[in-house]
């Protein structure tokens, strides 16, 4: 018979859910706005909702020290505020974007910008916490805000791109709810704690019951990665996708799934599972190879970095297949080099939206459109350049250096063989990151107007390129700040 | 005498059979709804283990999955619609703008 | 003078960032100019080195990443100090013989920004700094290859770069197992080199970096079979794309190997010795053979660099004061004259735009000033005593003649079909009668070019007299390398091996 | 005394280097007139060195350290002994003339200025060559002077066969060089040093098999510089360079400069007799086969030329055999009449429009007298007459052949001398005597200038007389060689030298008799002896086809097919797979959404199944 449960207010420790509390009203506000006060303009939903994300950083930072909450429900520890912080960084530099030169239906809508907002508070809440109810309710909520945000962009692809992403994630979600299903049929419990606790107790018997929740766990989580074979919608989507959002799909809810992949799959690396790190080496490996030659003959520059980001994904995997302090730190300092650089390159993507695609039936940015463009604003391109040698890894811009970190966590794990296939993998990338450069550079120009590179950019804009920009270029100065203080957060939540 | 096994199978059998739906239908509309059997499936499956566990957590999980389903059918039907008001078909098929 | 290297690595970059507002009228101007305060810079250095010092001077440390061990770290020593002087000589005389009018600004700055990163590679001391040097060289001259370049430019662009990237790949894992390595000996984090000199690591661990090591080096210099990416690009690049390429870039991956695989490795490195001497002798004849096949001055020269490289290579693996001080004035002598004899391909380029030595022949009459520059560097290209071409190839083959005679006497015979190719090549396109009517009034050289070339030829001829303060310089870092190497020395083979390649006496 | 030395050496230096301002321009006397007088004072300050070492003095100047790396230290260091002396006033002589001569020659020449350049650059060469006091220096003169005859050789660079015929001596020369180098290098890694003295003072303490190989190797130098078989085909080629340069360079001076390694280093090749057998046998062959060559030649200056390959054949032998004083004997008077009879060739040759071909001269005798008689004299001293300066040098290494007991060299010598002495004359005859050829031919040939011909008369005159400083000249060169005492009676020498003499004389008296009748029938032509002579033996064919073409042949294979087609080809494939992989794998990305959910689940199943089957450490 079930006892009644008695609570008392102070141990819920409510400060913690303040960051997402702020968020969550600053979005209900926001359309409550919107319900009486008529036309209201971009200018004001952006600076609306980036003023309320920055309330979210503030309270954020308020909260001192790991502690749980809400029944144990969150868990703030260093990861979960690192993660929430990427989250926060990357979703203001995005939200500026909208302020674009041109117009769009949906930087038009109060919704957007609410969708936006509860859609962090689900990564916020993925993050804060080590219980597969609140991940999956977090996970679902982001997603959710996601695939409408997607829609909203309101061009056949854009809907096209909404579904594809939509099945499959709700596939996943299936997918999720089993894993959690069979863990909690094996454990009786559905936090994470308490489920390593019992397999560890138990040495992980029955294996292949344990071993299935942790496949399913993996596709489910691997979907959020763009892990092969659950990566086919990345492309797609990001094609569909405005560019920003694209570039924000490619870094936020990575992360996210990232700390709930580092979360879960500690329990088993933790105890030397052999399968779980063969699994990992070998879907990391496929996953980045795969990525990489088929980013090889993709004609736009779009769905090039889509597999690129596919590709990245797969690197950072093989740091949670080793696991540690290094391994963890270097996610995160990968990631957040990583971010700048990224939403970086999409932004530029974004300055050069075009309305009509004077180049190609399909494509938004074929290589083609970028031919000679040295020529014709040489600034841009080579903005541009600088971001294409950073993803492909190229000294001493900023991925480079969370590359370094990465595989040294790799080669110091003994996994030598995976540092070479990394490194090659690298170098194949190399090509296609290339590709746009020397279209750029050594092509003649298609154009003599510059100003179609620049179409849709403004100031705001300019100033989140120049800012990407500015942390890709020295990143070099920056490291050992980051690296020291994720190092700590990481260690502080005991990883 | 219906044992846990029983619903634990019973939940199995219809997740698979979600599955096959999922990979079989070809019509949106039907895809979703092999999407809900999924969750379903799962739904019993939290339910009976809670009860045989004596602990609420199951249950609690259920209770979120359907009111996961339940927001996804919105945004889905949302999507669906609007995508049947520009291409007039629901079949999935007629997505494929996007490939290679 | 402490901040002197600092000053002259980023130096071009800073000039060169401040070329972007000078319009492109005076940009040349302001490229030569840049060049030759870095030049004088590097003269500065010269000066202020003390040679009786065999250890590294004007070392500048500053941690980057103290938590990872990455420092910038710069220090310059005899071996490094002439190359740096060779890099910014070679592009202050390429920007004076510059005449491409495409571009021009891009062009200038690029050079610059090149210059940064060839100086920066011979004078970093700490592994990820070189690492980042060494990798970012590629992108000036990829750019150069691909945007001024002829026919199939990109082609051979992306060749050059995407085989040297991904043949320093592996070096990257290298470089951070090594670093491991020297964490687990001392507990800390660092990749400066000093340190590493200090590290001894096992047999096998060994063999396995120098190998990581020497695909990266291998690919840059370049050895055979690697070394298919050379002829493309050279084919195809610009006269300055082509100077700095063969004259300085190729330069990396030998000062490479003697900076890093020989101290670092030392028994791994006796251990392959035979290997890659053969690989190296290999290198001479074939690509003698090949050069002498050509129908393309250009590709002449390209390969023969290939050839002398080979020697370069064999000077470093004799492991003897002789052969490494020869094998790195060799370095010297040979950036001097490819890069002067590609110039001079160049002047021929520009006035009939083709480099088929089929076009042309009797040029000696046409043009005698032309012939006799061309003969002078043709000579010190064969290596003819009291030209700069003797010394470093005499010395790298005297200090191989102690490890082995046949491999010697095989890498000798570069003597002979150097001198075939080279004078086939000169004999074909400035002996004969004028036949073709084009080459009829093609006019000699002009101011801008003597300037260029005059400086070379002195020094072929100056140095070729008097290389003594050049080769004393280097000698002393070179024996307290081999003196390393030998106090490191795992195996009793290996330290008996030093001993007895350093020592005179007992040959068969 | 140094400041001598300096002058001596670097006074033909100046010279090149005053020259060269003026290459550019056109035709300019001064340039040949200071080139004459620096030459000419440096024979003299060579004239006084010698005084000063005759009066027992060795001078021995170290100028600047050139190469110092690891051991080793190299100086440029000069040495003026009794050999090095000789081998001075020997050259700085010839040079002068030819110098003065070639003002008439090159008069109207184009190349006028740029040729007197040559010439002394060629003299300073040579000079560092014999006065270095290390092997090194000797090596770099010896490299000089290959770029000197390279240069000299392809002097009327438009003309073809010349140019290449530059090149192949140049890179006949660099095969030989390798072998000496490679001595070189042996010596350094036993000395320790490159100079003489370090090495001839700690030859004897060394394994002589490694002395052996040493030995060999500097031959093998020699050998090319000396054009000896098989190396000799560049020398005959090398005729296509002006007349004055093959009397300097490839009769008096250069091609010597082989014979003078082996008798600098005679304290290396006295301890292992067997080399200098080697070097005698060679030498003897060569004495033979190159005048086998001369005695059908119808070519002027290649007969001469091949005349000189045997009598260096002869210097080889007397070196060979230990008598180094002889062969340097040898070597000064032959550089003396050959010069002298390559000059007298080149009055021809301008007489004649630069005709060779001696079947269209004949009868030349009234036109140019002096030359005549000038050349006879040459030849002459060339055949080894009484009182002609060949007679002794020759004479005595034919003695030394048959002291040595090596009683076949002795014969083949013997040989050599009647064929010296037949064609010699059959030149002598076909030129001067017999029907006026040339008159059909439409040449109005006449003497050239006046002082070019009193130029030549000192070495007329040394060509008559030097043989009768024979004794002070040992006297003075043993001091420093090793001296070759005869064993055998006196009767026995007495008894050589009348054989010889009669011998040859005889074949002269028949040579002159038959070509005053007109020479030989034409069927004689068509025997396969003459053919196979008249085509040197097929050698120069031989090394066409068997070695330039086929290295060519290997050359293009090494690039078209090793390098296209198998390295750079694996490279590409590398890419292109990558590609092509790229372009499968873009299948999987179907854009159809079932295809999708199937790639999903198809995970999810291996994943399962996996887990089911492989479980390792579980």
């Amino acid at each position: 018979m079930l006892d009644p449960i008695t609570v008392n207010i102070a141990s819920l420790n409510l400060a913690l859910l303040t960051p997402m509390a702020v968020l969550a009203f600053g979005a209900l506000a926001l359309i409550c706005i919107d319900l009486f006060v008529k036309d209201l303009s971009k200018s004001f939903f952006v600076m609306f909702t980036l003023l309320f994300i920055l309330l979210d950083f503030t309270a954020l930072i308020g909260i001192n020290g790991p502690s749980r909450g809400f029944f144990d429900v969150l868990l703030v520890d260093g990861m979960s505020t690192l993660a929430q912080g990427v989250i926060l960084i990357s979703s203001a530099l995005f939200i500026i974007t909208a302020l674009s030169n041109k117009p769009f239906k949906e930087f038009k809508k109060a919704e957007y910008y609410a969708l936006f907002m509860f859609m962090i508070i689900g990564f916020q809440f993925m993050v804060a916490t080590d219980n597969l109810v609140l991940i999956f309710l977090g996970l679902e909520t982001a997603s959710l805000s996601l695939y409408t945000l997607i829609a909203l962009h309101n061009r056949n692809k854009a809907f096209e791109a909404a579904i594809k992403y939509f099945t499959m994630g709700a596939l996943a979600a299936g997918f999720f709810a089993m894993a959690s299903l069979i863990l909690y049929t094996l454990t009786g419990s559905i936090e994470l704690s308490v489920i390593s606790k019992v397999l560890i107790a138990r040495n992980f018997a029955p294996g292949a019951f344990v071993l299935a929740g942790v496949v399913f766990m993996l596709i489910a989580l691997g979907f959020k990665l763009s892990i092969v074979p659950t990566h086919t919608w990345t492309p797609d989507v990001y094609e569909g996708s405005s560019a920003p959002l694209a570039g924000y799909m490619s870094v936020v809810p990575k992360i996210a799934g990232l700390v709930v992949a580092i979360r879960f799959f500690d329990i088993f690396l933790s105890s030397q599972i052999v399968w779980v790190q063969n699994i990992l080496i070998f879907l990391a490996v496929i996953t980045m190879t795969l990525a990489n030659i088929t980013a090889l003959v993709q004609e736009d520059v779009k769905r090039m970095l889509a597999f690129s980001s596919i590709a990245h994904a797969g690197f950072v995997l093989t740091a949670i297949m080793v696991g540690g302090t290094q391994a963890n730190s270097a996610i995160f300092l990968y990631w957040i080099l990583f971010m700048f650089t990224n939403i970086g390159a999409f932004t530029m993507l974004w300055i050069a939206r075009h309305k009509r695609n004077l180049w190609d039936t399909r494509y938004q940015h074929p290589f083609a459109k970028f031919s000679g463009m040295v020529k014709v604003s040489p600034m841009m391109a080579t903005i541009f350049g600088i971001f294409m040698f950073t993803l492909a890894g190229m000294p001493p811009f900023s991925v480079f250096w969370g590359k370094l970190y990465l595989i040294s966590s790799v080669v110091n794990s003994g996994h030598v063989v995976l540092a070479v296939i990394m490194v090659t993998n690298s170098a194949i990338a190399v090509y296609y990151y290339m590709k746009l450069i020397v279209y750029m550079f050594m092509k003649d120009p298609i154009t003599e107007d510059g100003n179609i590179y620049e179409a849709n950019s403004s100031t705001p804009i300019k100033v989140i390129v120049g800012i990407t920009l500015f942390f890709t270029v020295t990143a070099a100065v920056f490291v050992q700040p980051i690296l020291s203080f994720v190092t700590q957060m990481i260690q502080s939540s005991g990883y | 005498m219906i044992t846990l096994t029983h619903y634990l199978v019973l939940s199995g059998i219809l997740f698979s059979i979600g599955i096959v739906g999922v990979l079989r239908r070809k019509n949106l509309l039907m895809l979703f709804f092999s999407t809900e059997i999924l969750l379903n499936a799962v739904n019993i499956g939290f339910a009976a283990v809670s009860k045989y566990y004596g602990d609420l957590s199951g249950q609690i999980f259920s209770f979120f999955i359907i009111a996961i389903a339940a927001s996804e059918v919105a945004v889905g039907l949302g999507l669906l619609v609007l995508w049947y008001k520009r291409s007039g078909t629901i079949d999935l098929d007629s997505l494929q703008m996007m490939k290679g | 003078m402490e901040h002197i290297l600092s000053l002259i690595v980023f130096f071009p970059l800073i000039a060169g960032l401040f070329g972007l507002v000078v319009n492109k009228e005076n940009i040349k101007t302001f490229g030569i100019a840049v060049a030759l305060v870095e030049f004088i810079f590097s003269i500065i250095l010269w000066i202020g080195f003390d040679s009786t010092n065999a250890g590294y001077q004007f070392v500048q440390y500053v941690a980057l990443i103290p938590q990872f061990g990455v420092s910038y770290y710069l220090g310059v020593d005899g071996i490094s100090l002439f190359l740096v002087v060779l890099s910014t000589l070679m592009t202050l005389i390429s920007l004076v013989g510059l005449n491409i009018k495409k571009d021009i600004k891009n062009l200038v700055i690029t050079i610059l920004f090149l210059e940064m990163t060839l100086v920066g590679v011979f004078l970093s001391l700490d592994m990820i700094l070189f690492y980042i040097f060494w990798e970012l060289s590629l992108i000036p001259m990829l750019y150069i290859i691909g945007a001024w370049g002829s026919g199939q430019r990109v082609y051979a662009a992306i060749k050059f770069f995407l085989y040297t990237f991904a043949g320093s790949a592996l070096m990257l894992v290298g470089i951070l197992y090594l670093g491991y390595q020297y964490y687990l000996a001392t507990g800390t984090w660092s990749f400066a080199v000093p340190d590493w000199y200090l590290l001894v690591l096992p047999f096998n661990t060994q063999l396995w970096l120098f190998g990581a090591f020497f695909l990266a080096f291998a690919v840059k210099v370049p050895m055979f079979p690697f070394h298919t990416w050379l002829p493309y690009a050279h084919g195809q690049a610009p006269t300055i794309g082509s100077v700095l390429l063969a004259a300085v870039m190729l330069k990396m991956g030998t000062y490479a190997f003697i900076r890093f695989s020989l101290p670092f490795f030392p028994d791994a490195s006796v251990y392959f010795l035979y290997p890659v001497a053969i690989v190296a002798t290999i290198m001479v004849i074939y690509a003698a053979m090949v050069a002498y096949a050509q129908k393309d001055m250009k590709q002449v020269i390209a390969y023969s660099s290939i050839s002398h490289m080979g020697i370069i290579i064999l000077g470093t693996f004799a492991m003897n004061a002789e052969g490494l001080t020869g094998s790195i004035f060799l370095m010297l002598s040979h950036g001097i004259v490819s890069g002067a004899l590609f110039m001079l391909v160049g002047v021929i380029y520009d006035r009939r735009h083709t480099k088929l030595m089929s076009e042309f022949g009797g040029l000696a009459t046409v043009m005698p000033r032309y012939a006799a520059i061309f003969g002078v560097l043709m000579m010190a290209a064969v290596g003819l005593p009291l030209t700069i071409g003797f010394v470093g190839e005499f010395l790298s083959l005297l200090g191989f003649y102690r490890v082995s005679w046949i491999i010697t006497l095989f890498a000798g015979s570069g003597i002979i079909l150097g001198a075939v190719y080279m004078l086939t090549l000169f004999r074909k396109s400035f002996f004969g009668k004028v036949t073709n009517e084009k080459n009829k009034n093609l006019k000699d050289l002009d101011k801008r070019e003597f300037t260029a070339l005059i400086p070379l030829v002195a020094l072929v001829v100056i140095l070729g007299v008097y290389p003594k303060p050049i080769l004393s310089t280097i000698d002393l870092s070179v024996k307290k390398m081999i003196n390393l190497m030998e106090r490191k020395a795992l195996l009793p083979d290996t330290k008996e091996f030093l001993v007895k390649v350093n020592s005179i006496g007992g040959t068969k | 005394m140094e400041k001598y030395l300096y002058v001596a050496l670097f006074a033909p230096l100046v010279g090149s280097l005053f020259s060269l301002l003026f290459t550019a321009q056109k035709k300019n006397v001064i340039t040949a007139l200071v080139t004459s007088g620096l030459l000419l004072l440096s024979f003299v300050s060579s004239l006084s060195l010698m005084y000063a070492v005759h009066s027992d003095m060795i001078i021995h100047v170290k100028m600047m350290d050139w190469i110092s790396a690891g051991n080793l230290n190299l100086p440029f260091g000069f040495v003026v002994d009794n050999v090095s002396v000789v081998m001075m006033v020997t050259v700085t002589l010839v040079s002068s003339i030819v110098n003065i001569y070639s003002m008439g020659y090159m008069m109207h020449d184009k190349g006028y200025n740029r040729f007197f350049t040559y010439i002394s650059a060629f003299v300073f060469s040579m000079l560092i060559l014999v006065m270095s006091d290390n092997f090194i220096g000797l090596f770099i003169g010896w490299e000089g002077v290959g770029l000197c005859s390279y240069l000299l050789i392809g002097f009327w660079y438009e003309k073809d066969t010349a140019s290449w015929a530059g090149n192949e001596a140049f890179i006949m020369n660099r095969v030989a060089d390798l072998g000496m180098l490679m001595g070189l290098f042996l010596i350094y890694w036993q000395f320790g040093s490159f100079e003489y003295d370090v090495v001839f003072a700690h030859i004897g303490g060394i394994n002589p098999a490694v002395v052996t190989t040493i030995g060999l190797l500097l031959f093998i130098g020699a050998m090319g510089k000396s054009a000896q078989f098989p190396f000799h085909t560049w020398l005959a080629d090398a005729m296509e360079g002006p007349t004055p340069v093959s009397a300097l360079i490839h009769a008096a001076t250069m091609v010597t400069a082989g014979v003078y390694l082996i008798i600098r280093a005679s304290a290396l090749f006295s301890l292992v007799p067997e080399v200098g057998h080697v070097i005698a046998t060679l030498g003897a062959f060569v004495a033979v086969f190159a005048a086998s060559m001369a005695l059908v030649n119808r070519d002027l200056k290649r007969i001469i030329a091949y005349s000189t390959l045997s009598q260096l054949g002869y210097m080889f032998v007397a070196a060979g055999l230990g008598a180094y004083w002889i062969a340097l004997f040898h070597l000064m008077t032959h550089a003396f009449f050959k010069s002298l009879l390559f000059l007298g060739a080149g009055n021809i040759m301008h007489a004649m429009d630069d005709e060779l071909d001696i079947k269209k001269m004949g009868g030349l005798f009234n036109a140019m007298p002096y030359t005549a008689i000038l050349m006879a004299v040459a030849s002459v001293a060339l055949c080894g007459i009484y009182p002609f300066a060949g007679y002794f040098s020759k004479d005595m290494i034919l003695a030394a052949a048959f002291n040595g007991g090596n009683y076949y060299i002795w014969a083949a010598l013997f040989i050599g001398a009647g064929m010296t002495a037949f064609y010699s004359f059959r030149l002598i005859m076909m030129v001067f005597f017999g029907d006026k050829v040339y008159k059909k031919l439409g040449f109005h040939p006449h003497e050239t200038y006046p002082f070019v011909l009193w130029t030549l008369l000192p070495l007329g005159i040394l060509s008559t007389i030097a043989g009768f400083f024979e004794h002070p000249f040992e006297e003075f060169t043993t001091r420093l060689l090793s001296k070759y005492d005869f064993s055998f009676s006196h009767t026995t020498e007495i008894g050589l030298i009348f054989l010889t003499l009669t011998f040859v004389i005889l074949v002269v008296l028949a040579t002159i008799y038959k070509y005053g009748r007109g020479g030989f029938s034409k069927q004689i032509e068509t025997m396969p002896l003459y053919i196979l002579l008249k085509n040197q033996y097929f050698i120069p064919k031989i090394y066409e086809t068997m070695i330039f073409r086929p290295y060519y042949v290997l050359s293009r294979f090494a690039w078209k097919q090793i390098d296209v087609r198998i390295i750079d080809f694996t490279v590409d494939l590398i890419a292109k797979i990558l590609y092509l992989l790229g372009q499968r794998s873009r299948k999987m990305q179907s854009g159809n959404l079932s295809d999708m959910l199937r790639w999903m689940v198809v995970g999810i199943v291996v994943l399962l199944a996996l887990a089911i089957f492989y479980r390792p450490g579980m």
